[in-house]
């Protein structure tokens, strides 16, 4: 293999990657508050994509995304008010169950409104062709901001999880509901807070990534389960692991795509992620032992 | 009724040279005694002296760092958690832990399971000898649960009972295992100081049954009366291993463990 | 301080506690006995919110907070240690305690919660040893103090401990019981509810019999500890084996 | 109590019976057609239901079990083996007689599997599928387990979609029907529609025996014990493991025999019925129905799936069924036969409140 | 009035919803367009026409079912539709079996080779639209290619049909992929193709937004080589999602996209004219190429059934005597021999030129 070739594959797999790592993110922030996988976290991430471009119609770029992400975070609070908040003591699989059929639901009604068009946002800086260029290898300007924006979530994440009280009481309700109740922690506002998070985090990251991959009413799933994927790989909870993870396996992809039939490119990174488990059930970065101590 | 064992010389139970690390942590170092069949041995120590980690390395639960463990003259090396259980060992544990949504009867008859055969084809298929087995795993559980006087309970859910009837299925199930050995951690926990006599009671009469007792308790009127032996850890090693009466006498086990008021 | 009138409650159908009445003054320490299931846990989750009385009131510091949410009675300066610990396994202790001081930090700021941190430490040197550790490794003793800390983390006004000897080393059990009276000392109000009747009357100044959801007998702990039915029925002092 | 136990079940009798009864004297045989589908797919649900419910293990890649079943018949009752015609190994499977000669739509002679070993082929791969990837698999728990089951489907889903031999997003068509005893025949022609009616309600009844019978033994106990806490299940001498993994087999092979016989009826089978969607559909009638409550779980896969047969929600199938979902699993998360209303009323006041 | 006088009921079987909804969606539309029309204007013959749409969202079990269900229960004198290749071939037998008329709206050539005695299609054979791209080729010198395609039917069945067709022109494939018609990036694939130098031009055929994202791609990573892509890019959309990707695209494709450069003597110019102005003012959206094939389907019926009435047999009979019946696809003349009715005349080759379709004039 050339060396132009396995840079651009690389870069390839880059690309691949940060998409991925950046729906993965938002997948990490409900289950720290709330220890469940919401299924309809592609559906956020469709949902700031679709409202992004059609707020596009009135106002100016930055703008429409920002609009964008707040609408979508009251989507995300306000679901997590009607069907989740007033739940007495959920089980795990319940939870999950909800989230599948609010995921259908949200995508439904994307249809309705939308229709079965794709769209998509402009390109932040240049055009569909605009490349910068690292000796031969040519990279748009737009999976810069993918990348930007996962490592700026990653971290602002990460900060807040690990260092504000309030990331903490969100861990804390995740980790056991009733104890948090008890040092005066309202659970609830955390679980809504969670969701609206989680909610905007998708939702940014559909309008970056947007001018990619383009959108429509039911790109939720198929990015939700690569997202799911690599959350899983990195180990649930650890949004800097999803990250490594998701470029790791955008870079197998990539690589994967010069030796085998592209056809089968999903079978073998999903082939790959089982075997991982299978040798590590935590994923890459995840610790039994927290995992163990987690009800379920 | 008297005990109907052999001789005491012969162990049910041995430990030699056990340790177990967590990390950096050195969670039980080199501890080795001996269970001898049909006794009723007790292990006391401080919080965190090693002795829950002790019995998961007992039963399986947990991987031994180092040293050996042998039941019935068997090493348990390499052993699955349910296998030894099969061999002969039931515990209960210090959190409780009974299934939810079935009832007090139905915990205990999950306790039956290794002294019954019926399998996977013969439950599909319901032929006449699992219901003959079924009925008398039902006979044999609730006759357990009337033994420890909570008979009246049996159809409650097992986990909306109080904190002492949990503890109470708790040790049912393992009895329906039909042990040679039980290993019981803090059976009396929670409980007040009648209900503790009657745990002591019933521990006697299991010892009667004919069954070795591994007990791990912080209430020392109970141990101290009914323990043959007892272990002291501390710091993951033993301290002393000695008769009730010389263990309340020993200065070091007063000190850290005991109290000076503390003896009875 | 504490204000209970014709209290009923329970899960679903079943009526658990069965017209409770009590008081607990401020500076008292208060304990409450009884045989198992009488209700006495049931008794702690109503007054701190988790569970919802049917009838009856209840008065914290004055102010009625049958309606309020837990959140908002802790807030007031209600705590609960409770019975199997609760405490949150895949966080470190050390985040355990910071989390305890929750409303404090709303109160009264970070400074205090971090003083308030030491001086838990102080009380329970072992838990600054695993500060780092996972809370759910603990041994169940540990996990009792990291409780007791936890709880102490928002500077109550009424801490209720439900059964806190419960596992714990005899020499534990005494320390334990010598913070209880620590923390009358320094001005705090406790509700405790222990199966070492005994023990728990002797430090207490008044207590409770609680059988099947209803009180049958209260009065100081002397004459508490005085009364021959209570005991003959929760301080039998005699062999425990036949 | 045997008999009491097996009421429903002869009621599942008597139903199939006035079902078909009833068509005939309103002159609506054609109701049997996705009657007769449902089944199928009822007894896909049921099989899930028992491991997810009872054993607490989580499936997201059920479809992928179905899909080997159909796949694996539809390509060997399809699939030219005359290129290999001089094989020796053909030409023993043909002296065996497990080879028919025929025409492909072309009118050329083509040469297939017999139906029956094609059936067989295919089941024992889904058991065996499910053997070896369940040893791994039921090690993990909760969201890991559900990702390596979800994995495991997209896997199978992509090789059929990826693969010429499977037709790729076409699918499989022209499988002919299958002659499975002297006087039925499972294929979708209306001259046989009520044997198969009956054949296929006889057997989601013979399973759901079976499953009952199961769930009530002693096996069922250890398993809904090892759901609860794996940890006591082990103490009490249970090799969770082991029986995990049996019940993995046993729903996988419902799966598979439910993909044959339903894709011999339709005539062939598609990539969307090994789809994640699909899947997902599954795990959510069992959730519909009740994790504990088999019948429940049984009533609505077939009724629910029979509406969706018939297309009526029209567009709205997704949305709808979202919708169901969302409210069982607010209202009565034990199922729909769960739903009783005084509660659920009082829910509705108190817990908005709470 | 005849006995049949009433309503007379029309299936259809699309998907609506679900990953092929990008053909099901307009294709319904398009087909409930005329029935309104029709019934507006009073009916056939005073009869009105009910038009059942069943979804499948894909599902070609679904389509089984619902093919059975509108021939027995609901007594349709026609079915048109289903949209995909795979359901349509799931329900061929359905319909022979039946006697009911089918009128696919899939691309595969299967459909109607061999020929079944009720089964039609309105799209324009691959076969065709492969023809058109190697003769292009042919005239440019392009000797080696690389051939892209989407893992769905549309894909599937063009992808077949280049690599059969590719030596008869002379032309070498060198690469042949299928991606993930969801894939949300190609660069990876483009990186591969770019590596071996030999490839001169690329052919993609697909109906997805990865026909927009290979092309940005390509030209991202700045390779120049002609881009070919199938009648599926016929959808405005696609262009405009590749923006100045899209520039200088190739690909063969019905007329309506290019309607206003036709010529008034064009027999197809009324029909088209109709189509884009009555969809586009009804739905307040593009009028597609996909929608087309319902439309045409759906118009064929209506003539059949103004010939044959509500018989299932004469509707046929009617369906395979149309000639020179002009649709959105172009002319269509059946035969019992050919049920697909069009002549590579059905295709032109366009282009794309400021964000715009243009008839190609080549080099
Ligand atoms: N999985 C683990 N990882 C790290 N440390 C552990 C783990 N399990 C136990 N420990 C530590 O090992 C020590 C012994 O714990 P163990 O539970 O055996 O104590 P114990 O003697 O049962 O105490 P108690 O009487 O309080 O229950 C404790 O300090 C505990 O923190
Ligand atoms: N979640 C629940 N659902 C239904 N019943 C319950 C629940 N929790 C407790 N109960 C029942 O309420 C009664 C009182 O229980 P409670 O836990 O208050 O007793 P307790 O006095 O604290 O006992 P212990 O000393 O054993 O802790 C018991 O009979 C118990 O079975
Ligand atoms: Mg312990
Ligand atoms: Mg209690």
């Amino acid at each position: 293999m050339s060396p132009d070739l396995f840079f651009q594959y690389l870069f390839a797999g880059i690309t691949y990657g940060s998409i991925y790592a950046v729906v993965a993110i938002g997948f990490n922030i409900i289950y720290n508050a709330t220890g469940i996988i919401n299924f309809a976290q592609g559906e956020f991430v469709m949902l700031g994509g679709m409202i992004s471009i059609s707020l596009l119609h009135f106002m100016p770029l930055p703008l429409a995304i920002a609009s964008a992400v707040a609408l979508t975070m009251l989507i995300g609070a306000a679901i997590e008010i009607l069907f989740i908040r007033w739940l007495q003591s959920p089980s795990v699989m319940r939870m999950i169950i909800i989230t599948i059929g609010i995921s259908i639901l949200l995508k439904e009604v994307a249809l309705h409104i939308w229709g079965e068009s794709i769209r998509s946002l402009p390109y932040f800086y240049g055009n569909e062709i605009t490349t910068f260029s690292i000796g031969s290898v040519h990279i748009s300007p737009q999976v810069v901001w993918v990348i930007l924006a996962s490592a700026v979530m990653v971290a602002g994440l990460n900060l807040f999880f690990k260092s504000t009280p309030i990331g903490r009481e969100m861990r804390a309700c995740s980790a056991n509901r009733t104890a948090a109740l008890l040092c005066g922690i309202n659970a609830r506002n955390m679980v809504t807070l969670s969701f609206m998070l989680s909610a905007g985090i998708g939702a940014l990251a559909g309008c970056v990534m947007s001018p990619i991959t383009y959108t429509q009413y039911d790109s939720g799933s198929a990015l939700a389960l690569k997202g799911f994927t690599v959350a899983i790989l990195g180990g649930l909870g650890n949004s800097g692991a999803a990250v490594l993870a998701g470029i790791l396996l955008g870079i197998i992809e990539a690589f994967s795509v010069s030796v085998v039939p592209l056809a089968f490119q999903d079978a073998i990174s999903i082939a790959i992620l089982l075997v991982i488990l299978f040798v590590k059930p935590h994923g890459l970065f995840g610790s039994g032992d927290a995992a163990r101590l987690k009800d379920f | 009724m008297s005990p109907k064992t052999s001789p005491a010389n012969e162990t049910m139970l041995e430990l030699s040279g056990v340790h177990k690390r967590f990390g950096g942590l050195h969670a039980v170092n080199d501890v080795s005694f001996k269970v001898p069949t049909g006794s009723i041995k007790a292990l006391i120590g401080p919080n965190g002296a090693g002795k829950t980690t002790l019995f998961n390395l007992i039963a399986g639960n947990l991987p031994v760092s180092e040293g050996s463990i042998h039941f019935c003259g068997q090493s348990i090396e390499g052993q699955k958690t349910y296998e030894i259980a099969r061999m002969g060992m039931a515990r209960t544990f210090q959190n409780i832990k009974l299934f939810h949504g079935m009832s007090a009867l139905e915990c205990v008859m999950v306790g039956r399971h290794s002294r019954s055969r019926s399998g996977f084809f013969a439950g599909m298929l319901s032929l006449p000898t699992t219901w003959k087995e079924e009925k008398a795993i039902r006979a044999r559980s609730m006759e357990l649960l009337d033994l420890l006087g909570i008979a009246d309970l049996a159809d409650t859910e097992a986990t909306s009972l109080a904190f002492g009837q949990q503890r109470a299925v708790e040790m049912a199930r393992a009895l329906a295992l039909e042990p040679k050995l039980i290993l019981l951690d803090e059976p009396a926990a929670g409980l007040n100081i009648y209900e503790t006599a009657e745990v002591a009671r019933l521990i006697s009469a299991i010892r009667d049954m004919g069954i070795t007792v591994l007990l791990v308790e912080h209430d020392m009127s109970l141990v101290m009366d009914i323990s043959d032996e007892i272990v002291v850890l501390s710091f993951g090693s033993k301290l002393a291993e000695d008769t009730p009466a010389n263990i309340q006498q020993n200065e070091e086990v007063i000190k850290i463990y005991l109290g000076e008021d503390e003896t009875v | 301080m504490l204000k209970i009138r014709n209290l009923d409650a329970g899960y679903g159908k079943l009526r658990v506690l069965k017209n409770i009445s009590l008081h607990v003054d401020p500076g008292e320490i208060v304990t409450m006995i009884g045989a198992n299931g009488a209700g006495k846990t049931t008794l702690l989750h109503t007054i701190i919110g988790l569970i919802k009385p049917t009838k009856g009131e209840i008065n914290f510091l004055d102010t009625p907070c049958c309606r309020s949410s837990v959140g908002q009675i802790v807030a007031s300066g209600c705590a609960l240690v409770p019975e199997n610990r609760q405490v949150f396994a895949s966080m470190s202790v050390e985040e355990n305690l910071l989390l305890g001081g929750h409303v404090l930090q709303k109160r009264e700021g970070r400074a205090a919660v971090h003083k308030e941190l030491a001086h838990q430490y102080e009380l329970f040197p072992i838990l600054r040893e695993r500060r780092n550790q996972f809370a759910g490794t603990l041994s169940g003793g540990e996990q009792q103090m990291l409780a007791m800390g936890r709880a102490l983390m928002s500077k109550p006004r009424l801490v209720m401990m439900d059964e806190p000897s419960t596992g714990l080393a005899p020499l534990i059990v005494r320390d334990i019981f010598q913070i209880i009276l620590r923390l009358r000392e320094e001005g705090n109000t406790v509700l405790l509810i222990e199966q070492n009747a005994k023990a728990a009357l002797g430090i207490a100044d008044r207590g409770y019999v609680l059988e099947v959801g209803k009180v049958i007998v209260q009065g100081p702990s002397d004459i508490l500890l005085a009364n021959t039915d209570v005991q003959r029925a929760y301080l039998g002092r005699e062999k425990v084996t036949e | 109590m045997k008999t009491r136990n097996y009421l429903p079940l002869i009621g599942l009798g008597v139903l199939m019976v006035a079902l078909h009864l009833l068509t005939v004297w309103t002159g609506t045989q054609y109701y049997l057609t996705q009657l007769t589908m449902s089944a199928y797919y009822g007894l896909v649900i049921i099989g899930l239901g028992v491991l997810m419910g009872y054993a607490g293990q989580i499936s997201i890649g059920h479809a992928g079990f179905f899909a080997i079943g159909g796949y694996l018949a539809a390509a060997l009752t399809t699939r030219n083996l005359e290129p290999f015609a001089q094989n020796w190994w053909v030409q023993l499977l043909d002296k065996a007689g497990v080879i028919v000669h025929g025409q492909d739509i072309y009118g050329l002679s083509q040469m297939t599997f017999t139906p029956w070993l094609a059936c067989i082929v295919a089941v024992t791969t889904a058991g065996l599928v499910a053997l070896v990837i369940g040893i791994p698999v039921l090690k993990l728990k909760g969201h890991y387990l559900a990702m390596a089951t979800l994995g495991f489907g997209t896997i199978v889903y992509r090789i059929f979609l990826a693969m010429p031999y499977f037709g790729e997003s076409d699918g499989i068509t022209e499988v002919p029907g299958f002659d499975m005893l002297p006087f039925l025949t499972i294929s979708g022609d209306m001259s046989h529609r009520v044997l198969n009616f009956y054949a296929s309600w006889t057997l989601l009844i013979v399973g759901m025996l079976f499953l009952i019978n199961l769930i009530g033994s002693r096996v069922g106990r250890a398993l809904r014990s090892l759901h609860s806490s794996e940890e006591a299940a082990e103490a009490s001498g249970i090799n969770a493991g082991r029986f995990k993994l049996k019940v993995f087999v046993l729903s996988a092979i419902y799966a598979a025999v439910a993909g044959v016989l339903l894709t011999h009826y339709n005539g062939g089978i598609g990539p969307s019925e090994a789809s994640m969607a699909k899947s997902v559909r599954y795990v959510a009638l069992v959730a519909v129905g009740g994790m504990l409550n088999l019948w429940g779980t049984l009533i609505m896969g077939v009724g629910l799936t029979f509406l969706s047969l018939r297309g009526v929600f029209g567009s709205f199938d997704d949305a709808v069924f979202g919708t169901i979902l969302i409210l069982v699993m607010l209202f009565s998360p034990e199922g729909i036969l769960g739903l009783k209303l005084r509660p659920l009323l009082r829910q509705l006041i108190i817990g908005g409140r709470a | 009035a005849p006995a049949w006088a009433g309503t007379v009921k029309v299936g259809a079987i699309f998907a609506v919803t679900g990953p092929a909804s990008f053909l099901g969606g307009p294709e319904a539309r398009s087909a409930q367009m005329i029935v309104d029309e029709i019934n507006k204007a009073g009916g056939i013959n005073g009869d009105t026409i009910e038009l059942i749409v069943k979804d499948t969202a894909g599902h070609s079990e679904k389509a089984v079912s619902f093919a059975k269900q509108l021939i027995e229960e609901d007594k349709v004198v026609a079915i048109i539709g289903p949209s995909t290749s795979g359901e349509s071939m799931a329900v061929k037998k359905i319909a022979e079996a039946g006697k009911t008329t089918l009128i696919s709206c899939a691309a595969a050539e299967v459909i109607v080779n061999p020929v079944a005695k009720h089964v039609f299609k309105t799209p324009q054979k691959d076969s065709f639209a492969a023809q058109m791209i190697f003769e292009e080729m042919q005239r440019l010198g392009i000797t080696t290619i690389a051939i892209t395609a989407g893992n769905d039917g549309f894909g599937k069945a063009g992808k077949a049909q280049l690599e059969k067709m590719a030596p008869t022109y002379g032309v070498k494939v060198a690469i042949s992929e299928t991606y993930d018609s969801k894939a949300t990036d190609l660069s990876a694939l483009v990186a591969k193709l770019k590596s071996d130098v030999s490839i001169q031009a690329v052919i993609n055929w697909s109906v997805v937004p990865a026909q927009a994202i290979i092309a940005k791609n390509m030209r991202q990573v700045g390779w120049e080589v002609p881009l070919f892509q199938s009648h599926g890019f016929g959808n405005i959309k696609y262009a405009q999602a590749a923006g100045v990707a899209a520039e200088g695209i190739i690909f063969p494709c019905g007329r309506l996209l290019v309607v206003d450069q036709l010529e008034e003597s064009n027999p197809q110019k009324a029909r088209l004219v109709q189509y884009k102005s009555d969809y586009e003012t009804k739905y307040k959206e593009d009028a597609s190429a996909f929608g087309g094939y319902a439309y045409d389907a759906m118009n064929m019926v209506v003539e059949a059934i103004k010939k044959g009435g509500n018989d299932r047999a004469k509707v046929r009979d009617a369906v395979e005597g149309l000639e020179n019946f002009a649709g959105v696809g172009g002319m269509f003349s059946f035969s019992p021999a050919d049920h697909n009715g069009l002549t590579i005349d059905s295709f032109a080759m366009m282009t794309v030129k400021d964000g715009a379709f243009i008839l190609y004039q080549g080099k």
